[in-house]
């Protein structure tokens, strides 16, 4: 299993229409434990990626991982954006140069990516971020036996695992034991955008 | 969701424009940008100061800006913070070369978008600092969380910073008076209603109609708790006792009554009434006091209590000229 | 009924206390009324600009006393026209000799009550004047009828006749520019939401989740048309078309997008961009903008748009220095 | 039948209770068509009034009016209280002097109050004002055949005749033919007095 460019440019597409079919779902869950702005963020930061990537031509995965990253970062605004920006920046680097990418790089590049994000939110697993996502998808990923289906599982898992997490970072961490109960909405952000992910895989298959 | 606007999705352009066309002699915004600075940016030798956050706050930040206070706000969309490249051109936009410190409320987002953004600009050769503001004392003080959020204490270090600045110091100079202000300032705010982001639709939570939320912050987080409505009195009281059981204000201070948007000026003025009376029991001796609606969170009711700690300097400095429209000196 | 009080029949006692304790060296209360004046008062030799009216419309009036503006302001109980005791007392706590001008909206209990202390007042040998100001184009021009409301272009009054006072001009003189004003001023007004006067408990009137009210005067008297909520840029053009069809503005004006106390500064800048606009298409000169709660109707959300056709002595009057806290020049 | 001090006095304590207990309903009255005040304003006014007139010791009727009427006059505010003030003020100077007044006295007195009123507020009978109650209360005591329950219907069909009415006059005047339908304000609480003056009468009788 390789993924091209256009497969690259596939996942953003994806991820894309589930962002904005899920817009309202989002920012519902950014409601009782956020400011209730993180589906609007993402949807307006993936338009526009989805619409840049398609402005332009590719040569290789990371060009078009760094352009969305840049477009994330200058778009979506608040907490998500620099998270996500630099997530898939950090994704960019760590494959640059490679024309197609398997499941290793993938598995290296989505570390990458984690590593950025705890860098960038000075936060670990288990306080209730888009980490808590990122951190079992990596985990996956570097298993044996990899099946799309079960990527989504293991995401869509670890996105209602947050419910039962106190919220130390972000805006969720002002509602302390309230935060209980509740999805992460960067998580279940992060878990659509691995959905996606787990379907360009599936189709490639 | 009853507003008057265009577009959910375009008030914050609107918002600007309306804006810059209110004040045509005195803004200007950065083209292609929802970046306002001073018209009469960069100013050459002084250090320029820039804020900033998600729209939705008003007059926080755009009004701020003027001789004596801002030189330039950034408006991110409704409660989201502005991305970096926002933040980069305003900081371009006005240095005048003696450096740029960017006044930064304790949100993840603010801080994470305003450092990239300090990081491209030294990039770029530009002398960046930034400060953090962190005056709720509704929130525990923590280095393992986020830590405390900047609510309406963050107009002081505007003032005081933008004081200095106009007085010709340098960037470290300036900086020093803005953390000053950090160390000195505490507030502590109240809702009594929701307020819904055009976006959304609905609102970001429920409070029942004999409900208030104390220690709530300006996008609508919780505070300590959730109880029936009490007096304006009790509600001065619980206000002012946690900020002075924060920091030892003996002294002289200045009070911020802050109106978060739906609130009458008059329920603000019957606050304050009772904040006087509390620091005149205490022996605090009030210097300045500003009522009205400095730091809102759209359309919601409530209020927040600011005290800042002053001495010869920041005294001088709160009573230097300030031209910014919603801060007049 | 959500409100930040202790007691709805001592709100105004509490509000009072509360400004005069925030503004210790611009303002005084006359002992046992609720009337607020000048801290210097009275300025011998200068003309004193007396206002007021029923509370909950804060800033105005106690918001607008200072060096260039008021020199008292009548505080009635929430939405009830102060007595002719308390209208004339500040009459005489501000005569400086030279005349007092009473500035007066026109409602028949303002009218009423401010007319029969101008003859109290006149009694007591202090020579008075009054203007009658009726800005509001939501209502028809009758002389059969109470006629039009006073609302927002009221500011207007007590900016330009404050400044013609303070610059030594006889009483004739401050009134014939105060009538000069009211002749050259023209609002109107729309409301969302209805408010609730603190001692009733009760909204004084429903709007629906979808409607909105154009023409709806400030203590949530009724307009033209109860409608489906309109788009910002529609209800502008309402507002502005009705005000452009009552009088020729043509040549220079000063715009004031006033909120009526709950409505977001987003939103009244949303409204301005608007109003910008079709001035500039109909070639209509703006000489100066105010965007901001001028003249407020409680937790009213909604707001107005006021028109003030300028001369060079009327530009001259706006442009001059003003200490008043809520319209600082 | 004729009316002493104490009388007066009965009557502006009883005007108090039957004020007082119809604050809310006045306030009410006052919504649809003014601005929700008018039960407050009549509330306070009359109350400050009737202490007033307990602090103090009266020779004649009309010392009591005056004080009453000066009492309204600084403590109803809006349109009612210069209103309120005015008549009975006229009223009073018009019995000035008399140690009691009978019903031509009252007749008399009311009929100066009424006129009081039509200068002070500018207007006349049919404006959907408290003129709209006092206009046909002084009718009923120029005729012969004097009967307290009468006056008090009368009063009160006056009342209820302003709801027919177009306001021309004060805040309901706004609200143009929408104020069609509702008893204005000023004459519930006119009805309320002269319902309380009814009442004083026949106890005398
Ligand atoms: N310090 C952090 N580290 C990692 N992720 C974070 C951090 N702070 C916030 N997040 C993520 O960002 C999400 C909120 O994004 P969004 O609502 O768009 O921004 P904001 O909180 O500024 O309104 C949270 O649900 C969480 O997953
Ligand atoms: N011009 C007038 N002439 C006679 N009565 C009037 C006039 N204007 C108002 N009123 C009376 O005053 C009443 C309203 O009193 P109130 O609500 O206390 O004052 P406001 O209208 O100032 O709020 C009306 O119901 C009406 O009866
Ligand atoms: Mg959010
Ligand atoms: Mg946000
Ligand atoms: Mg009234
Ligand atoms: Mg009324």
């Amino acid at each position: 299993m390789e993924l091209n460019v256009e497969d690259m440019i596939k996942w953003f597409g994806l991820a894309n229409e589930k962002i904005q079919e899920n817009k309202v779902y989002l920012t519902k869950l950014d409601q009782p434990i956020g400011d209730g702005d993180h589906g609007i963020n993402m949807a307006r930061g993936y338009q526009e990626a989805v619409l840049a990537l398609q402005a332009k031509e590719y040569n290789a995965p990371f060009e078009v991982l760094k352009d969305a990253s840049m477009v994330l970062l200058s778009k979506v605004g608040g907490a998500s954006g620099p998270l996500y920006g630099t997530a898939f920046l950090k994704l960019s680097m760590e494959v640059k140069v490679k024309e197609v990418l398997n499941l290793q790089d993938l598995a290296n590049g989505l570390e990458a990516g984690l590593t950025g994000l705890k860098q960038r939110g000075k936060s670990e697993i288990g306080e209730k971020t888009l980490i808590d996502v990122w951190g079992p998808v990596v985990d996956y990923f570097h298993k044996a036996g990899f099946q799309p289906d079960n990527l989504t599982e293991s995401a869509r898992k670890a996105m209602e695992n947050t419910k039962d997490i106190i919220a130390t970072k972000g805006r969720a961490a002002y509602f302390k034991e309230k935060s209980i109960g509740h999805i992460d909405p960067g998580s279940a952000s992060s878990y659509l955008i691995f959905e996606a992910l787990a379907e360009v895989i599936k189709e490639k298959e | 969701m009853k507003k008057i606007i265009n577009d959910a999705n375009q008030v914050v352009q609107d918002m600007v424009d309306g804006l810059v066309a209110a004040n045509p002699t005195t803004l200007k915004q950065v083209p292609e940008t929802f970046v306002v600075v001073r018209k009469d940016a960069p100013v050459k030798g002084k250090v320029a100061i820039v804020s900033g956050g998600g729209s939705g706050h008003e007059p926080a930040h755009a009004g701020y800006i003027g001789k004596g206070m801002l030189d330039a706000a950034v408006c991110g969309e409704v409660f989201t913070s502005p991305t970096p490249d926002q933040v980069l051109e305003a900081i371009k936009a006005v240095d005048g070369g003696a450096g740029v410190l960017l006044v930064i409320k304790n949100y993840t987002g603010d801080v994470l978008n305003f450092e990239m953004a300090a990081e491209l600009a030294e990039m770029e050769g530009i002398q960046v600092e930034k400060v953090i503001v962190n005056d709720d004392v509704a929130v525990e003080d923590s280095s393992f969380t986020t830590g405390r959020r900047g609510i309406a204490g963050t107009i002081f270090v505007h003032k005081l910073a933008g004081a200095k600045a106009a007085s010709g110091a340098s960037l470290e100079e300036v900086k020093s008076v803005a953390e000053k202000v950090v160390a000195n300032v505490r507030s502590m705010g109240m809702a009594l209603t929701p307020c819904t982001v055009p976006a959304a639709g609905t609102p970001s939570f429920q409070l029942a109609e004999d409900e208030m939320e104390i220690g709530m912050g300006i996008h609508g987080e919780p505070g300590i708790n959730c109880g029936l409505i009490a007096s304006a009195d009790e509600i001065a009281t619980t206000l002012t006792e946690k900020i002075l059981e924060d920091y030892d204000f003996s002294g002289e201070v200045a009070v911020l009554v802050n109106g978060l948007g739906a609130t009458p000026e008059m329920e603000l003025y019957i606050v304050n009434k009772k904040v006087h009376a509390l620091l005149a029991d205490k022996g605090i001796r009030i210097y300045k006091t500003f009522v009205g609606e400095y730091m809102t969170s759209l359309e919601m009711a409530g209020c927040s209590v600011s005290l800042l700690k002053l001495d010869e300097e920041l005294k001088e400095l709160l009573d230097a000229e300030s031209l910014a429209p919603a801060f007049r000196i």
